[in-house]
């Protein structure tokens, strides 16, 4: 994406009255978790509308560092989601996904983060019933936070 | 302790007179009494520059790393402490330090002192520091003298050190010191009063210590497994990780992707906090990423030359995550 | 010559808070105890007895981050009403590009000057603040830097004389002195119950026409003069400055030699952050959506990308050269352009780098005739 | 230098406008560029285009002037700036031109950039070509691929006071015929009689009937004599190297050889400090300095 399209496409109506509601980043990996999000979608299962969604190709491409920019931009919570181990597009990037993961999941709350603003879990393809499940559960915990009061990130 | 400095001086007088290394990096004293630094010996005919005592903190294999070699293919000689030579271990283990081209001098040891911790006891300066056995005397430059235990000197990771003798040498100066007793773990002291704060008043805490960060970078320039150099993330425009501007959320930012950049292969050396200029606490943060590595894992970094870093292999049965 | 007595500081700075922030050295209360300036509050004593603060005020004149421009487009005919866009598909939208051609900008560039008082900064620290003046304010026909300039005058620097250099302290080498008036516009010596302070510039005048000071003693003038010799005394001889130019000009080339003082430099940029007189900085751009600023921060000569170019060629790759620069600036570019040294002997950059590069070492080795064959000190 | 000039300068001298060449109301914030509306690019070759652009103000753009061989900082709000040469011809009233290779962030968001867009420009800077001490002289510019962009507007004023020097000769090459610039003023050389135009490619090319032939070679090929000569070359640092041997083998004094020079620049202003050469800044400085000069300083280009 280019520097202007960014700058163009990412006006949104929260971010400009001071009563914004929440922003949640969702960071799907493209084969299975995306997907999911797609047919929950087409099947027209009722989920929150406040989640952005971040597709990469693996959720082995995602950098822990990728969760803790979202936050330091202001996100109030990021959910990432990829295939269940053992089912990755590219045979093992979501083992490695998974320690990385866990680490940060482990040190979030010591970063000055309320652990409920973060999640990490697996949804395939076909689980648009527990896409909708999961979106639903962690953005309802999310709103139940509120917006996050910033301080270090 | 002057057994094991008559020690270094040998084997690097040896291996500099037999052609073995172009150079040998030790320890010696700076511009005082009071000051140790890293020292390159090139002649054999100079080893006696070479010092061994408790005021050897720095970690030297911070020399070995991608770029720091000044000729590419120069033959090293190096001293480690045990903590270093699990920084040494990390580079091995990622093939970015040729076992060939280093000569590795393991240095026992049994604790460093914090230097900053005697300068704060004096109102003036302090320039010269001596030991004797477990006796330190600190003279400040108005001729003020102190005694201290080094006991009570000690930075904190060497109190609570697993590996006082070196993980990876190719010779060791002198015997080995009594490896330590008790348990078999880690020992995670001092993070508790960190982790008993609240979310908010961690938060807060963040914020208040890296308002201080300069953006020197000497924590990243200073540390052995942090090797990206010119090229490190943190410098890059797009994407934008980190900003120019100076603020704690961007410099926590700049922390946290050096943090998660050496997860795995951080042993928790200490030398990032001991280079800070306004000394954040650094190794704080370090530490508590080992400790969650090691709850998830049992993983340690820097033991095993043969082991792969935690992050950079995975286990099918990792016992964690979701179903 | 004024006095102004112990008791009286508190009430001295109180009143100078009133009309502009006060800034002061104070030690932190948290484990660590730094003593660093800050913004002075009543009942924060001053913390003079530690020689110097962990960076200089530098800070305080040129800040090491400045928003100096702000710029906003719009777009012709916008309303300022957001489209509603579907969200979530970031793959879909590559054809914005042509909606932006015709916008409006406005751009405006920021000033910001409030008066301020820096109290207890020491003579080093004011000198090399007259050192920055140069570059930033046109000294030999160069240009005048606006946001620099606004700030300086509209600071005013008390300064206070050491009471006891340190070992590292050089600045009598560089003609400086304990009791400097470089820069300063009002110098307050310790003396027994308080201090003895001159007035040197009209905003030293101004200061202290305060009904805190008194007329100092003819006993606490003598005093003042004799604390001001003892003091100058203390600070060890660290280097002559003749040839120091023509030397480091003729040992440019020699690369072994840069090559052995440089090669415990872990090529941080520690030394320039809390150097008084390194000015170097860069200047980037932050926008979001269509608002932004361009924003300049300290840079420093071992950063990679101060001189990396956008075909990857760099002209100081290595850190020999980038630390060859380092005091060639100092001690050769900088007096060529300017007439003065950029060093006023604080010896900060000695005490702060992490591996004690000795700032007096480098200056005496490559700042005196090399000898082509050994090279080394006999 | 005069002593008034050596002293410090406070806001009282800035308001009179004692230090900056910009014209203007900005004068005095020698950081803050003109808003200029771009209203024509033409794509130069497959990378370079030039930029055609007008400051919004219409005093600054009747009042600006530049010598040739200055430079500007061209930008775009919100990515950042780049030092370019000033193209145009300094007698082109109508607007500043300014060629740009699409390389980095700046440069790719100049490419971006259609007509109509806004950018901001901080120019004149530098100093210029000393076209005047040249006169009476033979003049030979010898440039390769976007090189061409840095002596345009010099070639612009020797051809429009084309009496006040004798002999001109350009050598211009570039690695196809795709990558030369300037396609119209190659066409205005090539149909003079007072010109003598070199254009050369590296290799043969389809449909290109023209000279083939790295410059250097065609510079040794044509072995100008260095009798009453300035040369003056520009292009990438490959070709300058052996473009100076060349100049050396046909007994070019260093003092005959100009170039123009460019570095990383922040401030362009002789302030922020990484563009020096030792002592010299190559934007207050230069970017214009003879061989003669480039000797006396450190080599660190």
């Amino acid at each position: 994406m280019t520097e202007k399209t960014e700058t163009k496409q990412s006006g949104d109506t929260a971010s400009k009255d001071g009563d914004r509601g929440i922003k949640v980043i969702g960071i799907l990996c493209n084969w299975c978790s995306y997907a999911g999000a797609d047919s929950a979608g087409t099947a027209r299962l009722k989920q929150p509308v406040d989640l952005r969604i971040v597709r990469t190709p693996c959720t082995g491409r995602i950098d822990p560092i990728f969760a803790l920019k979202a936050f330091e931009k202001g996100a109030d919570g990021v959910l990432v989601s990829g295939c269940h181990p053992g089912d990755c597009h590219y045979a093992e990037g979501n083992y490695y996904a998974r320690r990385r993961l866990e680490l940060l999941d482990r040190l979030i709350p010591h970063l000055g983060i309320e652990p409920e603003r973060f999640r990490y879990t697996w949804v395939s393809a076909s689980e648009s019933k527990r896409w909708q499940e999961v979106v639903t559960e962690f953005v309802g915990k999310v709103k139940q936070l509120g917006p996050r009061e910033r301080r270090a990130l | 302790m002057s057994e094991r400095q008559a020690e270094i001086r040998e084997l690097a007088k040896a291996a500099l007179s037999e052609g073995r290394v172009d150079y040998f990096i030790g320890w010696g004293t700076g511009y005082d009494n009071s000051q140790i630094v890293p020292v390159f010996v090139r002649d054999a005919g100079e080893v006696d520059e070479l010092v061994w005592n408790p005021l050897a903190q720095h970690n030297l294999s911070v020399y070995l790393k991608r770029k720091m070699p000044e000729s590419p293919d120069a033959k090293i000689g190096v001293c480690v402490k045990g903590c270093d030579s699990r920084t040494l271990v990390s580079l091995l283990q990622e093939e970015l330090v040729d076992p060939e081209q280093i000569y590795v001098v393991g240095v026992p040891c049994d604790g460093v002192i914090n230097r900053r911790a005697v300068e704060k006891e004096f109102s003036g300066e302090v320039v010269d520091i001596l030991f004797d056995g477990g006796r330190v005397t600190a003279t400040s430059r108005d001729g003020e003298s102190k005694e201290f235990s080094r006991e009570d000197l000690l930075f904190d990771h060497c109190r609570s050190c697993r590996y006082p003798n070196p993980l990876y040498q190719d010779d060791s100066a002198g015997d080995p010191v009594p490896e330590p007793e008790g348990e078999a773990g880690p020992i995670w002291e001092s993070l508790e009063e960190f982790e008993a704060l609240s979310t908010d008043q961690k938060s807060a805490r963040l914020e208040e210590v890296f308002s201080t960060c300069i953006r020197c970078f000497a924590c990243i320039h200073v540390c052995p497994v942090c090797y990206c150099w010119d090229q490190c993330v943190c410098r890059s425009r797009k994407p934008e990780l980190v900003s120019q501007k100076v603020e704690a959320k961007e410099n926590l930012m700049f922390q946290m992707i050096h943090m998660f950049h050496v997860a795995g292969r951080c042993p928790s050396c200490g030398a990032c906090d001991r280079a800070c200029p306004v000394e954040i606490p650094l190794y704080l943060l370090h530490r508590k990423m080992n400790q969650e590595l090691h709850d998830m894992l049992g993983f340690e970094a820097g033991v095993d030359v043969e082991a792969k870093p935690a992050l950079q292999t995975f286990d099918v049965e990792d016992p964690f995550g979701e179903h | 010559m004024k006095f102004l007595a112990e008791d009286k500081l508190q009430s001295l700075l109180k009143e100078l808070a009133n009309a502009a922030q006060v800034v002061i050295p104070a030690r932190a209360e948290d484990a660590e105890g730094m003593v660093s300036f800050r913004a002075w509050e009543p009942g924060v004593e001053p913390e003079l007895d530690v020689l110097l603060t962990r960076q200089s005020a530098k800070e305080f004149i040129f800040k090491q981050c400045e928003e100096y421009l702000t710029y906003h487009y719009t777009m012709e005919g916008e309303t300022g009403v957001p489209e509603e866009e579907e969200e979530g598909s970031p793959g879909e939208d590559e054809d914005g590009l042509e909606e932006i051609a015709h916008e409006t900008l406005r751009v405006e560039a920021r000033v910001e000057a409030p008066p301020q008082v820096l109290f207890g900064l020491r003579p080093c620290d004011a000198s090399g603040l007259v050192q920055i003046d140069n570059v930033f304010s046109g000294y030999g026909g160069f240009y005048f830097d606006p946001m620099y300039n606004a700030r300086r005058e509209a600071t005013t620097i008390l300064a206070v004389a050491c009471a006891e250099p340190r070992s590292t302290c050089f600045c009598t080498s560089l003609g400086g002195s304990p009791s400097g008036t470089e820069g300063v516009d009002a110098l307050f010596t310790p003396v027994e119950g308080g201090f003895t302070v001159e007035a040197l510039t009209d905003k030293g005048e101004e200061l202290v026409k305060s009904s805190a000071f008194v007329d100092a003693e003819g006993s606490q003038e003598e005093a003042a003069a004799k604390v001001k010799e003892e003091i100058e005394g203390k600070v060890d001889e660290a280097f002559g400055l003749e040839g120091v130019r023509e030397n480091l000009q003729a040992n440019f080339e020699d690369t072994e030699g840069w090559d052995e003082l440089a090669s415990r430099c872990i090529s941080c940029g520690t030394c320039t952050y809390v150097c008084p007189n390194c000015y170097c900085f860069n200047i980037t751009d932050h926008k979001v959506e269509t608002s932004g600023e361009r924003v300049r921060t300290w840079d420093n000569c071992f950063n990679p990308s101060y001189t990396l170019e956008t075909s990857g060629h760099n002209p100081r790759a290595s850190k020999r050269n980038r630390f060859r620069n380092r005091f060639s600036h100092k001690f050769w570019y900088y007096p060529e352009k300017y007439d003065s040294l950029l060093c006023s002997g604080c010896g900060r950059c000695i005490t702060h780098c992490p591996v004690r590069i000795d700032l007096r070492e480098v200056v005496r080795e490559m700042g005196s005739p090399r000898v082509a064959a050994s090279g080394e000190e006999a | 230098m005069a002593e008034a000039q050596k002293s410090r300068l406070t806001f009282a001298h800035v308001e009179e406008g004692a230090t900056t060449a910009r014209a203007g109301k900005n004068a005095g914030n020698p950081y803050l560029p003109e808003v200029a509306t771009v209203k024509e690019i033409v794509q130069e070759t497959p990378n370079i285009k030039s930029l055609r652009v007008t400051f919004d103000d219409a005093e600054v753009m009747e009042n600006f002037s530049f010598a040739p061989g200055q430079v500007g900082q061209l930008g775009v709000f919100g990515v950042g700036e780049s030092t370019f040469a000033i193209n145009s011809s300094p007698y082109d009233k109508d607007y500043l031109q300014f060629s740009v290779m699409k390389a980095g962030e700046v440069t790719t968001a100049l490419h971006d950039l259609t007509v109509g867009d806004k950018v901001g420009v901080r120019a004149p800077m530098g100093c210029s070509f000393p076209v005047e001490e040249w006169k009476g002289k033979k003049i030979l510019y010898i440039m390769g691929g976007i090189g061409a962009a840095a002596l345009r507007a010099t070639i612009s004023y020797t051809l429009a006071h084309r009496d006040d020097y004798q002999d001109i000769t350009i050598i211009y090459g570039a690695r196809t015929p795709q990558d030369l610039t300037y396609m119209y003023d190659i066409e205005d050389w090539e149909a003079r009689e007072d010109v003598n135009a070199l254009i050369t490619v590296d290799q043969e090319a389809p449909e290109w009937d023209g000279r083939v032939g790295f410059v250097p070679a065609v510079l040794e090929e044509e072995a100008p004599s260095p009798k009453d000569t300035i040369a003056i070359t520009c292009g990438p640092p490959i070709m300058i190297k052996f473009v100076l041997q060349s100049l050396e083998k046909l007994q070019f004094a260093d003092e005959q050889i100009y170039t123009t020079l460019e570095k990383r620049m922040k401030c362009g202003i002789g302030i922020c400090g990484r563009c020096n050469l030792g002592p010299k800044y190559v934007c207050v400085d230069g970017p214009v300095f003879t061989m003669a000069d480039l000797r006396e300083l450190p080599d660190e280009l």
